[in-house]
């Protein structure tokens, strides 16, 4: 009904457009907006239900597994209809739906691909163990050791910062099997069921009190060789395409919804008269921000026209990583001092400027640090040699 | 309307001071029992509150003829950058502002009373959170009385005694007693957990003492009091977050190395203490100017504030950073201070109105022919 | 009044005129030729200019019935980004940018004879310095002249022919032949000797055209492309003076390793990247609206000139810096960038005003029911 | 008549006040100020030459070198009363006055002692030749080779940065004669006549046009071995000497005549209604420097009272050191942008403030680089281990 359009992109979007307008009607956003925790799940989990009704889950997997094979250009409409709809979010599915197959497809057995790519299209949510305490931005640093023992390996030690790591049933695991070796050889992926006995997660509080990551604790987990994808120490090598998978779309979407949230905000504030908004040092900073924020949009789409085999390596991602996660941490910074103190009381109001700046130190962090960020764009983007 | 006070302690008997209060707020109130606080494990309100009446800390800065030891600002600057800089929870700026500011001025009564209480730990304050732009309660036909509500900095259920709250009337300070009845308290939920925040709802709330203010100077000062404590808060804190970062940055390595190694990172670390090291000096020269009684204090004290509380967000922020993954977790330090921090920049009124009333005073000594800059050389 | 014209050039073709452009300028208006240029030891102003005409630059931007290439605001962009990134000496902006605007508003006959000029390399125009504040001069009773002064961008000495000023009049805006006598102009020494700013003096100087503003739109677009043409000075210079910087520092060495490879340095090269990058992406939302004739060209016009000519100031200060010892000294490039970028930052109006300007056009469009963040996805 | 006074502290401010204001009264203070250049050196010359004839040039010499043995309190009293009286300035001579003894008199031969010191008392200018091109903050790097020929050394070589060297008559000179000993050895310190065959001075342009320092070419330059201060290849632990005589006063002075000018400056803004004034943001970012600039004043007191042998090393001079050399570009920044357009102009105005903006990018250079001092101050203040 909607994927019969793909060919034409203007029906597509209108499809699109239509049927989220009525499957999440906007005058219901707030529902999901203050959604948090496991109820953010649930909401996050009915509205990917919805999409896999009309072939909107998976439809940029390719048609043998079970998608409708649509390209980027069919990504980017969805997500911004999907933001201007303000529907409820999916980031997190990005590892199900994008992590599990980019790495599934080129590397997993046959086998593997018939289990876990249609129960990952049925809903299946999966975590990530990459990140450990000890290696924080030096990811190859990993220590949790797997030993082989007949046909299954061992394993013991630790995650962190495993998003949904609660919630998910399946997750894609980094081990360290042989460990005489340089770090990036040595590292073995598997797939482990979280319910196996010895997986133990607990949740991390983050500033906000809130948790949406956990720490996965391995005490002799069991996974059997047949869930190792790739060959036993290629670990790394396979990662890369776990990690290549983030393509901006999600970027894409978030920028999206920052606008028009900005946009909003200041409308509300025109309709309120804020102070604010009488203050001419104060009207000039959130000028600056609006611009900047559209300034991000704009080289969001650059990003996004960048064909993903170019030859040579884009400074690009970085200085937009560095550049919205600072923008973000700015724009609520202002929206504290513009609101003054009611900011410091707790609101449980959706994006409160307090609850959105200290989320804001989360993203400046995951994901690849702004330092290791700028350690790129140095070294790769500016030639600059290392230390 | 004179602040001054005569030093009675030296450099070295100020600085014993100073160690004894760290070493009390390092065994009692480090990073386990904050923690510890913000989860409702423990008590450390009462516990540091009773502590602190003890050890005499709430009449550190009153004159000796009220009982205390007469330490005037350079009191509420030693005793409120511990404080800080070890996040301690409690109600003592507006208690300790209060109190000082009700030893300087004159024209009611009661001041025997309420001094005596606030060293004896049976009395709390609390002020307008937004003093600088509080607006006037409403007053009976005699004055007898207030009605209306505010929101207040203090109320502060660790003290086991009696709550006053000082209110603006038309004709100047009403110091309200909190009865619970015609005048009530209610906390107000707030990002920082360290501090108290109330809504203060009057209805015919009889007024205890009123403080006269025609010209707006008693006002003004009782402000300074808070904005130097507010400073002396935020550069103690910005100290105390920024040492416990670099403490943890020597410990945390990376591709093999302590993360304290990497140049990026030492120069933001010395960024830090570069901009703490200003702000310290700027607040000195509040205090020196509070203490000698002069016609700047007013101004001096609005520019570090808001110069003290930006720097401590700076700080603060960064030290979330520089911690790295761990920075914006529960569990770790920044968070308690990044919220101390924003409040801090919020309290008594906006930096940038601390700023023009700052230039509002500098335009007026410079009306007087007065100069605001004099040093001793 | 629509300033919207169809993209005559694809995006590869686009590319090919840059580096055309990049070439000439990288073999002619090297950093050699700029020192020799501020030492007077060259006549790189003027050879630049006839370069320019016989290249066919000057008409880049102007429709193609206007003996132009019909690039608009992109032509400018790219233009202008590559004489920034040379520091390029001459009057540019202000011949280009009325020139553009000349072809988008109507209401004089004197287009064709000017515009025609301007390909030829015979016209120059000069804009007043501060456009965004220009008072009118007076006006003869029947309108035909003006008296009056007022600083100005350009008066091309390098320029052979005629210089015309716009010299904004209470009904809108006169184009004045500067005749040496009832107009003149006279040159005013400035820090940035790769721009020319002069004094135009008026006495009952003929007015040659005139261009009706009743609603102020015209001006308003003639601001919009001199804001577009700085703000793609300030990103293309940024980006020059950037690059030769870590250049430099590839090859000084310092404790016996290039200074590049120092992480505290390296950070900081980062971050001015990532600086340049928001400015031009935000210059390029304006290239867009004003190619696209959008009711919203005016205000991001003025942001992008506003944050391209802060980040301009923010990365050629650094770069100072970056140099170490030789980085102020006279034989390196970085001053050249700061006194151009100090320039870049005052002209058209302060960065303040140009901000209170767009959120004025926000607000307008906002009244008016229209977003003015719409891209494409 | 002045120096009579001195063990009063206050008669001894009086009697420097009354005689700066007669000798050098603050309605001329014009003249001195607009100096640059030549000029410059000819009031500074003329006005040390003043102040020797009370005793003021060198009070703080030792009494056995034609001083008056005044202390560090009767200095700070000199620079508070001159910068109050805005006198002409004396930096020039901070090489003589300071450097020189401070060098001479612990490690010089009393030959040497008694040939210079009574000279540069007698107002002999002195330059210091220590930077050299290629070594930049790497001060031990130096390169400049001298090699011993009879009863000379024989020196090549090139120095930069050094001021006033093109009005100098001597140099101290770093010098390295063993090349094979690691760098901090192998340097030997001499004195060297700058009309000696072989020197020559190239005025260096700063990016404001004007000059205060050179870069000097040695070509064969002979330097008797009786110009050797100190042992062969001891010359670094000399020059500690030298760059540790500077102890704060200067940047007493400076400062104090920074807020004597930034209180004019605002006196006169005042006066003449400036638009600024009426910027809610400009005034803001106005009461922030001044406040600021109260600050550094107060940190340079600190610092002066600090020990000069205190046991442990002190983070201060460098936090002020980057302080005040970033305020001071900042307070500039901050009046080009008050004043617009017109700060374009060339202004032969005293401390116009594009001209000060840019003199100020060789204040975060000199003297140490901000780098190196957030370098010491994490390194040795914070003990935070080298990469």
């Amino acid at each position: 009904m909607i994927l019969e359009h793909k060919d034409d992109l203007k029906a597509f979007r209108e499809a699109v457009r239509t049927w989220t307008r009525e499957t999440a009607p906007p005058e219901r956003a707030h529902e999901w907006q203050r959604a948090k925790g496991p109820e953010l799940v649930e909401v996050q989990k009915w509205w990917m239900d919805e999409r896999r009704k009309v072939g909107l889950a998976t439809p940029h997997w390719p048609v043998e597994y079970g998608g409708a094979g649509l390209g980027l250009e069919h990504q980017i409409i969805m997500e911004d209809e999907f933001a201007r709809g303000h529907s409820p979010g999916s980031e997190m599915f990005v590892i199900s739906l994008n992590h599990v197959p980019a790495t599934l497809i080129p590397h997993g057995t046959e086998a593997q691909k018939k289990t876990y790519l249609p129960a990952v299209a049925a809903g299946a949510l999966w975590c990530q163990g990459f990140s450990e305490p000890a290696a924080g931005s030096d990811l190859a640093g990993l220590k949790t050791r797997a030993v082989l023992d007949d046909d299954h390996y061992v394993v013991n030690g630790q995650k962190i910062w495993s998003t949904n790591s609660m919630y998910a049933s399946q997750c894609l695991l980094l081990v360290r099997t042989d460990p005489a070796v340089k770090k990036h050889q040595g590292i073995t992926y598997l797939i482990m069921d979280m319910d196996t006995p010895g997986v133990e997660v607990r949740p991390i509080r983050k500033s906000t009190g809130g948790s949406n990551f956990g720490e996965i604790f391995l005490t002799d987990v069991r996974i059997p060789v047949a869930n190792r994808i790739g060959e036993e120490n290629t670990g790394w090598m396979v990662s890369q395409s776990t990690l290549a998978s983030e393509r901006g779309v999600l970027s894409f979407n978030y920028a999206e919804r920052d606008m028009m949230f900005l946009v909003d905000y200041y409308a509300k504030a025109r309709h309120e008269r804020a102070a604010w908004l009488d203050d001419p040092e104060l009207q000039r900073e959130f000028m600056t921000l609006f611009g900047e924020l559209q300034s991000l949009r704009q080289q969001i789409r650059v990003l996004l026209r960048e064909p993903a085999d170019a030859p040579t390596w884009s400074m690009l991602p970085s200085l937009i990583k560095v550049a919205k996660t600072t923008l973000n941490n700015r724009i609520h910074s202002f929206r504290i001092r513009a609101a003054g103190l009611s900011s410091q009381f707790i609101d449980p109001a959706w994006r409160a400027p307090m609850y959105e700046y200290l989320e804001s130190f989360g993203m400046t962090i995951s994901g690849g640090s702004n330092e290791i960020m700028r350690n790129l764009i140095a070294e790769r983007g500016l030639g600059m040699p290392r230390g | 309307m004179s602040a001054g006070s005569e030093m009675v302690l030296d450099e070295a008997e100020l600085a014993t001071l100073r160690e004894s209060i760290a070493d009390v707020l390092t065994s009692e109130c480090d990073s386990r029992a904050v923690h510890a606080w913000l989860d409702r494990e423990n008590d450390l309100g009462s516990s540091l509150w009773r502590q602190a009446t003890d050890l005499g800390w709430l009449g550190l800065s009153l004159p000796e003829a009220d009982g205390g030891l007469g330490l005037g600002a350079r009191g509420l600057q030693l005793l409120n950058a511990e404080l800080g800089a070890h996040a301690a929870p409690g109600g003592f700026i507006p208690t300790l502002c209060v109190a000082q500011w009700l030893s300087h001025v004159s024209g009611f009564d009661q001041r025997e009373a309420l001094l005596g209480a606030v060293v004896s730990g049976e009395a709390a304050f609390a002020v307008p959170a937004l003093l600088e732009e509080a607006k006037p309660l409403a007053q009976s036909a005699d004055g007898g009385t207030v009605s209306g509500s505010l929101e207040v900095l203090g109320g502060v259920p660790e003290a086991a005694g009696t709550t006053y709250v000082v209110v603006p009337v038309a004709s100047g300070w009403a110091i309200v007693h909190v009865d619970g009845v015609a005048a009530r308290l209610d906390p107000i939920e707030a990002w920082d957990l360290t501090r108290n925040l109330s809504r203060l709802e009057c209805s015919n709330a009889p007024v205890v003492a009123l403080i006269p203010d025609g010209d707006g100077k008693a006002g003004a000062l009782l402000g300074s009091y808070v904005a130097l404590a507010l400073a002396a808060d935020s550069v103690g804190a910005a100290k105390g977050i920024a040492l416990r970062t670099i403490e943890y940055m020597k410990e945390r390595f990376q591709f093999d190395r302590p993360i304290a190694s990497f140049q990026a990172l030492r120069h933001r670390a010395a960024d830090l203490f570069i901009k703490i090291a200003t702000q310290e000096s700027l607040l000195e020269q509040a205090v020196q100017c509070l203490d000698n009684g002069s016609p700047d204090a007013d101004m001096w004290a609005r520019l570090a504030k808001a110069g003290a509380s930006e720097a401590f967000v700076f700080v603060a922020a960064d030290c979330i950073q520089l911690h790295g993954g761990v920075g914006h977790t529960w569990e770790y330090d920044p968070h308690i201070y990044i919220k101390r921090a924003r409040l801090n920049e919020a309290l008594l009124g906006s930096n940038r109105a601390l700023r023009e009333a700052a230039m509002g005073l500098l335009n007026q000594a410079l009306d007087e022919g007065r100069t605001t800059t004099e040093l001793n050389a």
